[in-house]
């Protein structure tokens, strides 16, 4: 498995930190890690499959934003919240379907597609909530059990992110489906010459991350009773990080979300890892960034070893 | 015995973007105060601009069971429910710069921003006369920034309704987006009398614009860096307002140990029934200091570091 | 076969900015037939086939499929109606399994919801191993181009076809593999499907196909039957006028000489071959047969220190050779001429003339390292002409080249250097027949002048038209060597697949 | 020219613009918004020919603002400051080298290098000032002359800015070792077939890139005579937008430096119109997104038209 090395990186930063700090194998600690990145976990789904089919997207964290401030500006204004919830993605699906539009249709490039998408959904959210975060405590219990709750011990959001993580993972591997998106991705000319429309998968699966980070920005609203204009600043780094740490290929073709979340709960490791050993702030950035560089060599030397 | 702390009890700072100068003297006060008392403190948060992570961080910190955090909320809501299982689990919650108030927090403690703009008005216009035109860099999205800006705008269109505000701009603590901004603010505005500028960052761009086109411009801005106070020095700016970080830690200190130590204090009121912290603090203005050619001197704050440990 | 047309195409033109790559182009293929299309480089066979497969839309024609018109818009579309096409250029995606490659199309249109790979590798080995041996798992990236060539083929042949249309599908095969092609070829014939099939070797065509038709510079020029003519009339009407000789004279009694240009000791590499020893005498072409995957390749890229960790000695010119990378080969003169001329032969997206001075860029460059312009396109100039490149202009990148002339400016990028030695990799993979004898010719003359060549090629009568002399590879090791008048296609095939024992109880 | 769209572009909107604010064509803006971006543009130079190698570097913000700071440090604590920057410069160059021997050796990807990179350098950004900005005013008046002086009437920053422009563009478009950094780019395996040790040239432009973010740090610091921690967050988007919006390909094997600046100058007097017209900033960023996307389709259906 493509995963194996990762993997062991993950265990062996376990291990140590175990030993570091009687803290960190507590249940509270392992919740609260989980907790850190599984919402953007949903994102990386999406980002990773839109980078197997060759594109990328810089405005995953406007986008997220702009779901929270849409649903949260429709739930102020009298809109019963799931409601307000279900247009906010449709809404964000339609953001995507903007994106997949000029890729496909006028033939740009999605860097610079969804960076200017990035900063159109930025200036949206500053105009939806004149700057200031949306104060949304007022949601009914419900409503905040799909961001707050828990069933048994376990989290309602982290539920959705295995059953997102798991559900997509799944049809990645296994649905022609998604197999066309592993085609379109590997070499878009061979797939057209299969009889693949490639420019629909394309515009697919550039929509698909927008409407996951639709879903990601109503669980982060729910979770936080909030609608930040300012959230998600710079996710768009950390969610392609993830991804290519799991293995996937900036050129596409390749990837799996199975590999994208060990490398979002790498990042997530190392992060809460460093703020539990009160590791001094100036230092904590050196750190974070040569355990990166570390353990991504490290898997690629494991990786290239076994052939 | 009384108002000291037992050997190990332990309190944490707990911010967003930890790297930001902003919370040295902030910290530097709280280590003092703590100090004082025989306690120890840690300084803890994320150095992102990160709300999820700031939540994993000020979770992590409940892992230790510190007797207190004295905590800046990156935003109110999303910190309810953690502050109030940190109180549930014994452990007081103050919160500083930023609010979460609708929590069981039981001090918060700040700078007034609307009293910094009111006195920046003030100033502007007992510089620039009662009509004239001013324009402002802005940070949309930063509460204490926006409030600054918006709350200047408003005390000016109440009070001076012949001051013109002709230029607005984002420009987000980028000096480079703050010169260009300042520059064609200058441009498109030769009679323009003063600039205010709600952080220290986009004031050294503007300062390099208003150089640069020679204008004669008053400036006046929050918050100082070593370099927008050399520009004081030299008279480049008219004056920095900034808040007094120190006594914000200091009392953020103050009020988290003795939210800890409400064991002393029997109020006459319902705390033993309702069962909330007898140390109630609803609100606390740490003040600020105006920085001016006479007095920059001691807002060094390298020199001020100087020897003392920042963590 | 019958008379029925399936497909008929009249007056379609189709133009790339100033160039018409095709003219009012006419063409009829009968139900069952296999119809064999040549032309020069460049003439337009592919661009036509890209346009009955709905790659490329025409400027303007008519296209009648059983007789009714179609607007063919894209490859699904031709699809559905049966046609099948397998590239000139191989389309596979690299990181993607044989068998999921194999049935990309089927996967495409199928309307189960989830892959069946258990199956998918059933269905794929079973196809292959009609054609030859590759484990139907592996990752195309893993594949040689030969080995690629014949995914290339067992995709078009899973599909429910009534046109196959096969672009120049030998070109990287031995002849080994090519005769299997067309047993299945005349076995699909036989089942009344129609085949386009696209060669530049005329003696495939007289083999096995029922007619020809001739384009030249985009026009169409004619179509016969095979039974009435002979390759010099396809050769004539290609291009327009006689080749004399496809193959230059060989190397005369007393041209012999006993100096030797390479000498090759014990070469060894770990994984791909052992024990190689041969000499590259002076005056003599060398050439290297084996099948597919026998690690012809391998040697040759091993001896420039492109691949592979190689051990043992070689000798250029009597002095050790001792190659830490390719750029010391190339100072040294000797050149390698890839088999993969669009992985690793050109640059695809820069002009035509920038990619001719890659190997020495001195030498179109002032003495302050500046690239001279006028000396670059002067030297493309010259270098195209010699090989009769067809082409706009040298500034066009060579993506809007033929394939036949892509392998031109490979070709001429080699030529550049005046090297001392030249191995070239399936030479005159896809170049038509004209060009080929110049490049023949070409290869001949550098020979006299005292540079060594040494040719691989999977075509034999290539091999034994051009060379002097033939080792023969097989699975990594020197199984023989033929020359004079016992290179025959038969002693070369039985070494190759049997080696040197069977062949002297030969 | 693959320019002609993009002047065509820009030149619509100053015609546009010298009509919308009668500032707009006067000297002293034409100044100020070239200032605005030529320090900038330096560090676009090099990620022009770095995306040409077919690379990408995320670590140029961060990079820039550490040589700022090791500079300023040095300053602070005696060093001479043209030694500092000399130095300052040198260590630049070798976060470059760095960067490119994870690239060439290891073998990863430069997106994932320069990413933990960008970390990195930020990190020892904090760890070199504490986090505060360094006050660097005592700097002697003929060091601050290349950040603030004049000669005649032009600044010298924009003189250095024209000088490496100029130099590098006619360097890429004419020298044999900068062709050797199209061939890279173009096909990295043709390129070693045609004797090109492709891995020296991807390790020279990955470290060119770097050096060159050294050379705009230290112009920072004597303009703004100070050196910021957090200066440059964010930088890396722009920068490489203005490289793709100017023609280059994320791909590899194509761009010019002439194209690059274009979307710089595109980029910045978007940006400076959009002030001179005092646009709301709560409209400001989707006005902008929004040109941006209008542009690059323009260009785009341009370029294509004329085939
Ligand atoms: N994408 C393109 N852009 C510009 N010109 C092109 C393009 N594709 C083909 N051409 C031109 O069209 C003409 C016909 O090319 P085509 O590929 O059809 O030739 P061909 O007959 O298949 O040659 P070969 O035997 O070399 O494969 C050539 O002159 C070629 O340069
Ligand atoms: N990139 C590669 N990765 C793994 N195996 C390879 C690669 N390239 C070639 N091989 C394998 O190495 C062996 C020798 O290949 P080589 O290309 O030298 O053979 P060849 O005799 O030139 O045959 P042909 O080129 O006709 O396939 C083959 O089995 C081939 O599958
Ligand atoms: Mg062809
Ligand atoms: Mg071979």
């Amino acid at each position: 498995m493509r995963e194996t090395g990762l993997i062991a990186i993950i265990l062996a930063l376990f291990i140590v930190m175990s030993f570091a700090s009687p803290y960190f194998l507590t249940w509270v600690n392992m919740r609260a890690m989980v907790m850190a990145f599984a919402v953007e976990g949903i994102v990386v789904v999406g980002m990773t499959i839109l980078l197997i089919s060759g594109g990328i997207d810089l405005s995953v964290g406007s986008v997220t934003a702009l779901a929270m401030v849409i649903a949260g500006w429709l739930f102020l204004n009298g809109v019963d919240p799931w409601v307000a919830s279900a247009i906010s993605i449709a809404a964000c699906t339609g953001i995507g379907a903007f994106m997949g539009f000029f890729v496909t249709r006028v033939g740009l490039h999605h860097f610079i597609v969804s960076l200017a998408v990035m900063v159109i959904a930025r200036g949206a959210c500053l105009l939806g909530t004149g700057g200031r975060p949306l104060g949304l405590y007022t949601l009914p219990p419900e409503f905040k059990f799909i961001g707050q709750g828990s069933i048994g011990p376990i989290p309602v959001v982290i539920l959705l992110f295995l059953f997102i993580v798991i559900g997509f993972d799944f049809m990645l591997r296994r649905t022609t489906m998604f197999r066309k998106v592993f085609y379109t991705g590997s070499n878009e000319k061979a797939a057209a010459y299969s009889g693949i429309q490639t420019k629909k998968v394309v515009f697919f699966t550039t929509t698909l991350c927008s409407a996951l980070c639709g879903v990601a920005g109503i669980i982060y609203m729910a979770r936080f009773g909030s609608a930040q204009p300012t959230f998600g600043i710079g996710m768009e780094l950390n969610v392609i990080a993830a991804a290519v740490i799991g293995g996937a290929s900036l050129k596409g073709g390749s990837g799996t979300i199975f590999g994208a979340i060990l490398g979002a709960v790498l990042l997530s490791v190392v992060s809460s890892s460093l703020a539990l050993l009160d590791v001094s702030v100036y230092w904590q950035d050196i750190i974070r960034g040569s355990i990166l560089l570390a353990a991504v060599s490290i898997d690629h030397y494991l990786v290239k070893k076994r052939g | 015995e009384g108002l000291k702390c037992e050997p190990g009890e332990t309190y944490i700072m707990n911010v967003m973007v930890s790297g930001h100068p902003y919370w040295v003297p902030v910290y530097q006060g709280f280590k003092q105060a703590a100090e004082a008392f025989g306690c120890e403190t840690v300084f803890s948060g994320t150095p992102d601009y990160d709300i999820s992570k700031q939540i994993a961080s000020f979770e992590q910190d409940m892992v230790k069971q510190p007797a207190g955090v004295l905590l800046h909320p990156m935003q109110s809501d999303p910190f309810i429910e953690p502050i109030n299982r940190a109180i549930e689990s014994g452990t007081q919650i103050v919160t500083f710069a930023a609010d979460s108030p609708k929590s069981n927090r039981t001090a918060y403690i700040t700078s007034d921003n609307l009293a910094e703009a009111k006195f920046a008005a003030e100033e502007i216009v007992k510089q620039i006369g009662e009509s004239g035109e001013y324009a402002v860099l802005e940070n949309p999205g930063q509460s204490n920034h926006d409030l600054r800006v918006t709350s200047l705008i408003s005390y000016m269109e109440d009070n001076y309704p012949d001051m013109k505000l002709v230029g607005r701009q984002a420009t987000n603590q980028d000096s480079n987006a703050a010169y260009r901004a300042t520059a064609s603010i200058l441009q498109a505005n030769p009679n323009l009398g003063a600039l205010w500028i709600p952080e220290a960052g986009s004031a050294e761009g503007a300062v390099a614009a208003v150089l640069e086109a020679e204008a004669d411009v008053l400036i006046m801005h929050a918050d100082i860096t070593p370099t927008t106070l050399e520009h004081i020095k030299a008279g480049n700016i008219h004056m920095a307002l900034n808040p007094n970080q120190g006594m914000q830690g200091f009392m953020g200190f103050m009020a988290t140990f003795l939210a800890a130590h409400s064991d002393v204090f029997d109020p006459f009121n319902d705390y033993k029934v309702s069962g909330y912290n007898p140390v109630q603090i609803p609100y606390v203005d740490n003040g600020f200091a105006v920085i001016t050619k006479e007095n920059a001197d001691s807002f060094d704050l390298n020199a001020y570091m100087e020897g003392r440990d920042p963590s | 076969m019958t008379d029925d047309p399936i497909l008929t195409i009249s007056r379609l033109s189709k133009s790339f900015g100033p160039i018409h790559a095709l003219r009012e182009i006419d063409f009829e293929l009968r139900k069952g037939e296999i119809h064999a299309v040549a032309g020069e480089n460049g003439a337009g066979k592919s661009t036509l086939m890209n346009v009955i497969d709905g790659i490329l839309q025409p400027d303007s024609g008519e296209i009648l499929f059983d007789g009714k018109p179609v607007r063919i818009s894209s490859p699904a579309m031709a699809q559905k109606l049966g046609i099948c096409f397998v590239h000139q250029e191989i389309a596979l995606c690299p990181d993607i399994s044989v068998a999921e490659n194999i049935f990309m199309a089927a996967t495409n249109s199928s309307r189960s919801f989830l892959m069946d790979y258990a199956a998918l590798e059933r269905k794929a080995a079973s196809i292959l191993s009609e054609l030859g041996s590759i484990p139907p798992a592996a990752l195309v990236r893993t594949l040689s181009i030969s080995q690629q060539q014949l995914v290339e083929i067992a995709k078009a042949l899973t599909l429910d076809c009534r046109v196959l249309i096969l672009d120049e599908p030998t070109a990287a095969l031995t002849e080994k593999e090519a005769q299997t092609l067309f047993g299945i070829m005349r076995r699909l014939a036989a089942k009344g499907i129609s085949i386009i099939y696209i060669s530049h070797r005329m003696v495939e065509i007289f083999d096995n196909c029922d007619r020809v038709s001739v384009f030249r510079d985009g026009r169409y020029i004619t179509t016969r039957n095979v039974a009435d003519i002979q390759p010099s009339d396809v050769v004539n009407a290609m291009v327009g006028r006689v080749i004399d000789e496809l193959y230059p004279k060989k190397q005369a009694e007393a041209e012999k000489s006993d100096d030797v240009i390479l000498e090759v000791r014990n070469l060894c590499e770990r994984t791909g071959f052992e024990d190689i020893s041969f000499d590259l005498k002076k005056g003599e072409i060398l050439g290297i047969a084996g099948l597919i995957g026998a690690g012809r390749s391998e040697i040759v890229k091993g001896i420039c220190r492109l691949e592979g960790e190689v051990t043992g000695d070689v000798r250029l010119n009597g002095r050790p050779l001792n190659l830490k990378s390719y750029k010391d080969s190339i100072a040294e003169g000797v050149v390698y001429l890839s088999e993969d001329r669009k992985g690793d032969g050109v640059f695809l997206e820069m002009p035509i003339a920038a990619n001719i001075s890659a190997l020495k860029l001195e030498q179109v460059a002032n003495g302050l390292g500046l690239i001279q312009r006028s000396r670059e396109e002067r030297q493309a100039k010259e270098l195209g002409e010699r090989l009769n490149l067809k082409c706009g202009s040298l500034a066009d990148p060579v993506s809007s080249l033929s394939g036949g002339n892509q392998q031109k400016v490979a070709i001429a990028k080699m030529l550049s250097i005046n090297p001392k030695l030249i191995f070239l990799d399936e030479p005159t993979r896809g170049v038509d027949v004209g060009a080929k004898a110049e490049i023949h010719r070409i290869l001949r003359n550098l020979v006299r002048t005292g540079v060594g060549i040494v040719v691989i090629s999977s075509e034999l009568p290539e091999l034994i038209g051009v060379c002097d002399r033939v080792l023969v590879i097989r699975e990594g090791t020197i199984a023989g060597e033929v020359s004079g008048a016992q290179m025959t296609e038969e002693n070369i095939m039985h070494l190759a697949s049997f080696g040197g024992a069977s062949a002297a109880r030969h």
